[in-house]
């Protein structure tokens, strides 16, 4: 038992850390800018297949600093060619924009790449167990994992969160003529702050493509779970999705590894429960199947009943 | 029990700031009431208290003797009360008779039918007519809102207020960003359309405060300093340190 | 006196376009008679419902929902359902009116969702919708008695159970039955923008807090919107299982309300018959397309994007700007500009398409090597040449675009000074 | 060459879509100077504004300190030296009052001749609600913040759009000193006003627009005299 | 009036399956041209027409009307029992409402043993073994290894998955009733990324060996994540030889996956098959990084063109009553099509992925397969519930 919650925990905060390393990309977009990037998950993909390309004529860490600097360079195309010029039609243009990104996006991987997965690999130097508990590997490349995740949040903590560029945004998403009557370049910002998030989404990318697979499906199987995120740790704050990775990482894994259903709580404490009718049918479901709807479900409640969500500073 | 609009004891606080800091006010039926006040003195939010945008921290408000504290906006207005905004708050994409067309709905009784045609109501149509013509607005009948001047927003604003045949009126700085002309026309539209109606409303224009009002409170600090006759406002001493100044 | 004959007058006028709506709608089989184009026919019906219940939320009251397919999809199992059921004989309802079922079915979760997500509005709105349409997928495969698992419900449409007497077997009698439901329902969903309801959600839409100050709370008018919105999409779904006597948990998936969010925008949310443009073309293209390349999707989200960067009141949009020109007689003078424009968009397209395809070839073909059919010529995709040819009437074709635009811009601008000299005289 | 004016501007013309709102204005300011546009509602004068600033697209010739600025996106404008400050207040509503006010700062940790302490000690009011979001503040409060905020940028010329719109009295003559204050200290105001009373009580020079051109130009005493053109251009 | 036979491929070709779509209708392209070059059959061409179904059930439904237009009157398709079934239940009508335009279902992939059990239709012929018959060869070749001891059973979550999980443990109850079920988890489709959780169960249960009939990411997924965690059992799978997972799986999978098919390409070392040798060089030379993995797919064709010649026509209903109870010789055996049920009967082999294979690596992983076991044609037979409606005429 014991050992099973060990595993979950290591688990579940490596799988929060690399939902992190989205959620914080397209927080800062998404919170700063206003933009509801639906395309944070191709970028992330376009982050994987870089790395694969790129390490395959270098190596792994050239890929690291490359691909990431590669994405973010489209990602400030896609603002300074896009985004910029549907922004006076408000936010809902923006994200139909981002929308059929997707569609773009996802489509010229396939065209360049092909539909098969790509042989993505870890680097051999991070391919070794770092340490062994309970007869269980724990590989060094998920520790980079971490440090990494842990790395970025500092960085863009101190670099954003606490200088004068998110309050010119702040303040942009208001009335940015008036900021620019006030001096400041608005779009230009606006174009670096797109940019450093999708590149974040990028790193994203070339750190988990080599530790799942990196393939065209990718971008949409993490696209709606990141949202889940943003959404719950609250629009614009960094902590919260740092809370809201972990809380979700956490509570996925649990659900996987605690294989029970409520008829088997239930029983625990003498109740039985036939699965006849629709509420036994119901309670005898393994919180297992349940869990894929967990994150959502998570997010509805929080939106009902605390919109700003987790630690948001705004209702959203 | 006969007054319009009655507040006793009201307080607002947001968080550990006190706003309005114990309000009594009392407005009789028809009659047209003033509130003054420098800046930040707590009239907007006095404003959103009545008309149910905050609840009270503290206190009681009565609406013809029916307490209206702690209701939603949309019940205390269709108990008969409705107010202006000090930034003109419209429907900016349909046209200025579909602005007072939306404002008649509920007196006119029609709740959220989806079984009547509006185009076909014609009691409604007649009466969103009137209201363009007596806001001289009926050159602009079709324009959207947004495409209004200001001056035409303004009395769009006041029109949509009054329209729905409230009988207690809060009028929030009407003439605030008009020239001379429009200022006149503007009162003038006022003191028409609100004939049998109670009015409070907030102004910094002391020319139309004077011209308009029956009585006047005077707002320091989230107190009312004064409430008289506008002569013996214009006498007060401590009035006019705190807020008319010099220039007056 | 004058005005009741003007408002005969637009009476008439009204009977008149529905009239011809509903005439297309009977015509069009004799023309397209082939079983797929009859299918597609009426798929697009189904979508046209569909997607005029969705800009009931996005367009009349400003509610971006992502997950409307919950209705959609639940009316098509529920009516599915009720079609198994006639023909186990435990029920009995005429085949022509278990749309009707959907309906409802679409209309009770309406109410059960949209009591909870109304409460909120703008993006916290959407993002519940988001949250429960990826519930309601995903809990398809925890009630698999009701959604039948990946393999879905399927049912036999013929039921005995008619008021007219068709079998509803050939899918011309299914077209003919959607047909007439997307005419009742396009018709009712547009009187329905005229009552006070449709009123009072533009004004939710456009100013909440203004819509609380002359009586309404703007929640119940949200509700009661979402709740109608989700009785006519329960009744496409209903069409669209009859349809295909089939339906899966996709059916109530994102994908399917991130479609039917395609659909409406590229039409246009501003104008009530934008959607139903929308509908059809993005059902022709789904079709159609797909079978032509293996490039529709790229093709698809390239025309979405550049709709939004350059059209975003949609082709409806596109349409109604011209509106003024063409009532004051100046429509001519802008043709110029755009025939100008048509050649070097058609060469750009055509750049576009040859390099796309080139590049699928590549990257997918069965032998890349083997010359592939574009614009009646064979082209290789392994030669150097083919693709310099392709690029450079890329890059003629969008210089040329740009060109022309500049044209079109100094066009319109001479039009809008003569309507706005001729409007100052009237 | 140095030339005598802050700015000069010479047949300015710009269009609302169709509208041909601005229809050739020629004023100049002088260093230091105080100068009034009056008008009717409508006439252009805030477009005047918002042309100089490159808000709207300017037709014409703008000359600020020397050099051109006809044309320039806003925030190169504004680097110049020239601060805005519109009659719509543009108030940050994501901000408090605090982090409104810096927002008026160019550069960080540059000398500047205005500092946060100088606009509480204006307006104690402000320093009083620092921390509070800035769309909560009352109407005139967020007038008298958006004067300060364009103030922190250290503008050469400041052009104020309706400073006393929604003042209280007492607050309308407080800012007429503060305008004549800043005047001292050498920077050129483009005041924008409604009210004759202040405007004539502080304006070095006065012009009077009127369908988009300056129908009139002089000191505030001319403009006294001149009953004509108030009747005619200012309906007082 | 046809001068060629039209065969309509319904399969994903966009979207997330569409590679193993492509794969597929290479499969079929390729073969329809071996046939032409022999000069086809009955004299004519065979033409195979790609439809991108993008795996949806209704756009499959969709296709066949449109492919009924265009004269086709034969379907095949693979991924996805669900879209099996909607096909099985199409055609059905199709047929009923049509009867002068007939269609059969050639299925050469989707393996829920319903569509030759409670589904099952005169229409509808199945060239792959179904997964209670995969599971048979499995349990057979298990209950053979003395030192199994304690199996984990994790399959994706749906009906596939479930049925697995349901055939396995009767399965192996009867055949090694001394074998230990330590776990049996179903996990969400194609959702997980992170197969650890999973992993951590099955190393705490203490297993050595898992049965698994993921597929595609899942499958890879999840060796990989064992691999990682330094997991030591054996898996025994379906489709770790489906495209693109002998790479995704890499060095994580060697000497430990297992997959059960009807074919691998180092067979041809094993057994006496120069045409088969032909065709898996000429098909990998042509399309480069694709390998030529169905079998069947060529076992489908034979089969057709062997029941259109013996019919003497193309006609649907004469060349199914061909196909009915047909037998036909493979280098590897006999394979019939069960008249029942209209289920193919072929000899399946158990293979492992390892780095000391004959001959052809995997996708250019310097990995191959090695045959461990063969099951008869006959041994890999299960019992069906079909009770086939026959059409009169
Ligand atoms: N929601 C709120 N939270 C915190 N403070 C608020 C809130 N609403 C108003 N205030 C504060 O209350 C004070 C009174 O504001 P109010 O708008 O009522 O003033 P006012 O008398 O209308 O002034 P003005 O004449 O300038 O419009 C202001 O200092 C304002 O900052
Ligand atoms: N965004 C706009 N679009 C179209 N017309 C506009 C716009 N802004 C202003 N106008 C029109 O341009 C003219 C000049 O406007 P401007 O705001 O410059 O006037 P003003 O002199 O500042 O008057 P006010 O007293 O209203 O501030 C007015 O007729 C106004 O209606
Ligand atoms: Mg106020
Ligand atoms: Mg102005």
């Amino acid at each position: 038992m014991l050992e099973s919650i060990v595993f979950s925990v290591l688990n579940g905060l490596l799988y929060g850390m690399l939902l992190f390393m989205l959620a914080s990309g397209l927080t800062l977009i998404f919170g700063m800018m206003g933009v509801l990037n639906f395309a944070h998950a191709s970028f992330y993909m376009l982050g994987a297949y870089c790395a694969y390309t790129i390490s395959s004529y270098t190596n792994f860490w050239v890929a690291l600093i490359v691909a990431p600097l590669f994405v973010g360079f489209l990602g400030a195309l896609t603002e300074r060619f896009g985004l910029r010029n549907v922004h006076k039609h408000g936010h809902v243009a923006e994200l139909l924009l981002t929308f059929g990104l997707v569609y773009v996006i996802d489509e010229l991987v396939v065209l360049i790449w092909g539909q098969i997965p790509v042989d993505y690999a870890i680097p051999p130097s991070l391919d070794f167990t770092l340490f062994t508990l309970f007869g269980t590997s724990f590989p060094a490349y998920r520790g980079f994992i971490l440090c990494v995740a842990i790395l970025m949040f500092v960085a863009i903590y101190g670099l954003l969160v606490r200088t004068r560029v998110g309050m010119i945004i702040r303040a942009a998403l208001s009335h940015p003529e008036m900021v620019g009557a006030l001096g400041h370049d608005v779009p230009r910002i606006f174009t670096l702050v797109f940019a450093f998030g999708t590149g974040l989404a990028g790193l994203a990318g070339v750190m988990a493509g080599n530790y799942y697979i990196t393939e065209p499906g990718m971008a949409f199987s993490m696209g709606p779970i990141v949202f889940v995120v943003v959404v719950f740790g609250g629009l614009g704050s960094l902590g919260g999705a740092l809370a809201a990775s972990l809380i979700i990482g956490l509570v996925t894994t649990f659900a996987v590894s605690l294989n029970y259903s409520i008829a088997d709580l239930l029983a625990g404490i003498g109740l039985t429960l036939g699965n006849e009718s629709i509420v036994g049918g119901l309670a005898h479901i393994d919180l297992s199947r349940i869990g894929q709807m967990l994150p959502y479900l998570m997010m509805v409640l929080i939106l009902i009943f605390r919109p700003r969500g987790l630690m948001g500073a705004r209702e959203s | 029990m006969s007054d319009a609009l009655r507040l006793a004891g009201v307080h607002k606080r947001f968080g550990e700031t006190p706003i309005i800091r114990g309000v009594d006010l009392a407005v009789a039926p028809g009659e047209r009431h003033a509130i003054i006040g420098p800046n930040g003195a707590g009239k907007s939010t006095l404003f959103n208290l009545i008309s149910g945008r905050y609840t009270p921290s503290e206190g009681e408000i009565a609406l013809h003797g029916k307490r209206i504290s702690g209701l939603a906006p949309h019940q205390i207005n269709r108990r008969g009360l409705s107010r202006s905004f000090q930034i003109t708050n419209l429907f900016q994409n349909m046209t200025v008779f579909e602005n007072l067309r939306c404002s008649l709905l509920w007196a006119h009784g029609y709740k959220y039918s989806f079984w009547h045609l509006v185009g076909r109501q014609a009691a409604l149509n007649e009466a969103a007519e009137q209201w363009l013509e007596r806001l001289g607005l009926t050159a602009r009948r079709d324009v959207l809102a947004s495409l209004l001047t200001y001056a035409e927003q303004r009395t769009l604003e006041i029109g949509t207020t009054i329209a729905g045949g409230a009988d207690v009126i809060l009028l929030d700085e009407p003439t605030a960003g008009m020239g001379l002309a429009e200022r006149d026309h503007t009162m003038a539209m006022i003191s028409e359309v609100t004939r049998d109606k109670t009015l409070l409303m907030v102004e910094h224009d002391m020319g139309v405060v004077f011209e308009l009002a029956d009585r006047i409170s005077v707002l320091v600090y989230g107190q009312i300093i004064a409430s008289d006759t506008p002569e013996a406002i214009r006498a007060n001493a401590a009035v006019q340190e705190a807020y008319l100044g010099e220039a007056h | 006196m004058s005005q009741s004959q003007t408002a005969r007058g637009a009476l008439l006028w009204h009977i008149g376009i529905w009239a011809l709506f509903a005439l297309v709608i009977a015509v069009l089989p004799y023309i397209f008679t082939s079983s797929s184009s009859i299918s597609m026919m009426s798929q697009m019906g189904v979508f046209i419902i569909f997607a005029l219940s969705y800009n009931m939320l996005l367009g009349e009251a400003g509610m971006l929902s992502f997950g409307h397919a919950v209705y959609f999809g639940l009316g098509g199992f529920f009516t599915l359902h009720a079609i198994r059921a006639v023909n186990d004989g435990v029920w009995s309802f005429p085949l022509e009116l278990m749309p009707l079922v959907g309906g409802a079915g679409g209309l009770a979760f309406g109410i059960i969702f949209g009591s909870i997500s109304t409460r909120r509005a703008g993006v916290t709105f959407a993002m519940i919708t988001l949250g429960i349409g990826s519930m309601v997928e995903s809990s398809a495969n925890m009630f698999t008695d009701f959604f039948g698992g990946e393999s879905g419900i399927s049912g036999n449409r013929v039921t005995d159970v008619t008021l007219f007497g068709f079998s509803y077997g050939p899918s011309v009698e299914v077209y003919y039955l959607i047909g007439a439901w997307t005419v009742i329902a396009a018709v009712a969903m547009y009187l329905l923008t005229k009552t006070p309801l449709g009123r009072i959600s533009n004004a939710v839409r456009d100013n909440p807090e203004r819509a609380q100050f002359v009586g309404y709370n703007t929640t119940i008018a949200r509700f009661i919107q979402f709740s109608l919105s989700g009785f006519f999409a329960g009744i496409a779904g209903g069409l669209f299982a009859i349809m295909f006597e089939i339906m899966t948990a996709p059916n109530v998936g994102l994908v399917q309300s991130g479609a039917v969010l395609l659909m409406t925008f590229i039409g246009g949310v501003g104008v009530f018959f934008g959607p139903i443009i929308g509908a059809v073309l993005v059902t022709y293209m789904h079709t159609a397309l797909s079978g032509f390349s293996e490039g529709w999707i790229l093709y698809f989200g390239l025309l979405f994007v550049f709709m939004v960067m350059y059209a975003p009141g949609g082709i409806a949009g596109v349409l109604c700007v011209h509106a003024a020109p063409w009532r004051a007689g100046h429509l001519w003078r802008l043709l110029p500009g755009y025939l100008l424009a048509l050649v070097p968009a058609l060469l750009a397209i055509a750049g576009l398409v040859a390099v796309v395809e080139m590049g699928y070839q590549l990257s997918l073909a069965y032998d890349p090597s083997s010359p592939i059919d574009l614009f009646y010529m064979e082209v290789n995709a392994t030669s150097l040449l083919s693709w310099l040819v392709a690029l450079l009437v890329l890059a003629v074709g969008i210089a040329g675009v740009l060109g022309a635009a500049r044209v079109v811009r100094a066009r319109w601008a001479e039009v809008n000074r003569s309507m706005q000299a001729s409007g100052a005289k009237t | 060459m140095v030339n005598a004016n802050m700015l000069e501007v010479k047949d300015l013309h710009a269009y609302y879509g169709k509208s041909h709102v601005l229809q050739g204005v020629d004023f100049n300011v002088g260093r230091g100077e105080i100068v009034s546009l009056l008008g009717r509602n409508g006439v252009g004068r805030s477009t005047t504004c918002k042309a100089i600033m490159g808000l709207v697209a300017p037709h014409g010739t703008i000359h600020f300190d020397g050099e051109s600025v006809a044309g320039l996106k806003s925030h190169q404008v504004a680097r110049r030296g020239i601060g805005y400050v519109p009659e719509d207040r543009l108030i940050f509503s994501g901000l408090t009052t605090k982090e409104n006010l810096e927002m008026g700062v160019k550069k960080v940790g540059a000398q500047a001749r205005w500092t946060l302490d100088d606009a509480y000690r204006l307006f104690p009011r402000l320093a009083e609600r620092a921390d509070v979001k800035a769309n909560l503040l009352s109407g005139g409060e967020q007038q008298m913040l958006t004067m300060c905020r364009t103030l922190m940028g250290d503008p050469k010329l400041i052009m104020i759009d309706e400073p006393t719109e929604g003042l209280a009295p007492q607050i309308v003559s407080q800012v007429g000193d503060f305008l004549l204050k800043i005047a001292e200290q050498g920077i050129s105001v483009l005041l924008v006003e409604q009210r004759l009373s202040i405007a004539m009580r502080v304006s070095h020079r006065v012009h009077v627009m009127g369908h988009g051109r300056i129908v009139f130009e002089g000191t505030p005493a001319d403009l006294e005299a001149d009953d004509a053109v108030r009747r005619e251009w200012l309906e007082v | 009036a046809d001068d060629t036979i039209k065969i309509g491929y319904i399969d994903p070709l966009s979207g997330p399956f569409a590679n193993v779509g492509d794969a597929g209708l290479k499969h079929f392209k390729y073969l329809a041209e071996r046939i032409n070059a022999d000069g086809g059959i009955l004299g004519k061409d065979v033409e195979i027409i790609g439809y991108d179904n993008k795996s949806s059930a209704q756009e499959s439904l969709q296709i066949l009307r449109e492919a009924a237009d265009e004269g086709v009157h034969y379907v095949t398709q693979g991924n996805g029992s669900h879209v099996g079934g909607a096909l099985v239940d199409g055609v059905e009508k199709h047929n009923r409402r049509n009867p002068d335009n007939r269609m059969v279902f050639l299925n050469y992939a989707a393996v829920d043993p319903a569509l030759t059990g409670e589904k099952c239709s005169f229409w509808h012929f199945r060239f792959d073994a179904n997964s209670a018959m995969k599971l048979q060869a499995i349990t057979d070749y298990v209950a053979e290894q003395e030192d199994i001891k304690k199996v984990f059973l994790i399959n994706m979550d749906y009906s596939h998955g479930q049925a697995i999980s349901r055939i396995a443990k009767e399965m192996l109850k009867e055949k090694r009733p001394d074998i230990e079920i330590v776990g049996d988890v179903l996990h969400p489709v194609g959702k997980v990324k992170d197969f650890s959780p999973y992993v951590s169960q099955i190393q705490s249960s203490g297993a050595d060996t898992v049965i698994s009939g993921n597929w595609g990411n899942d499958l890879s997924l999840l060796v990989k994540a064992g691999s990682q965690a330094g997991l030591d059992t054996d898996w025994y799978t379906y489709y770790a030889g489906g495209l693109g997972t002998p790479t995704a799986l890499g060095k994580a999978g060697a000497g430990h996956v297992k997959m059960v098919t009807e074919w691998q390409e180092n067979l041809v070392e094993d057994y006496d098959a120069p045409e088969l040798r032909e065709i898996l060089e000429e098909f990998e030379q042509r399309y480069d990084g694709i390998e030529f993995y169905y079998l069947r797919i060529k076992t489908e064709m034979d089969m057709l063109q062997k029941a259109m010649e013996e019919a003497g026509s193309t006609e649907p209903l004469a060349v199914a009553q061909a196909l009915e109870g047909m037998t036909m010789e493979t280098p590897f055996g006999t394979v019939t099509m069960r008249e029942q049920d209209h289920q193919l009967l072929q000899p399946l082999f158990i293979s492992t992925f390892s780095e000391d294979y004959p001959k052809y690596d995997s996708e250019g992983t310097g990995i191959g397969w090695v045959m461990d076991a063969k099951l008869e044609a006959a041994d890999t037979a299960v019992d069906s519930v079909c009770e086939m409606k026959r059409p009169s005429s």
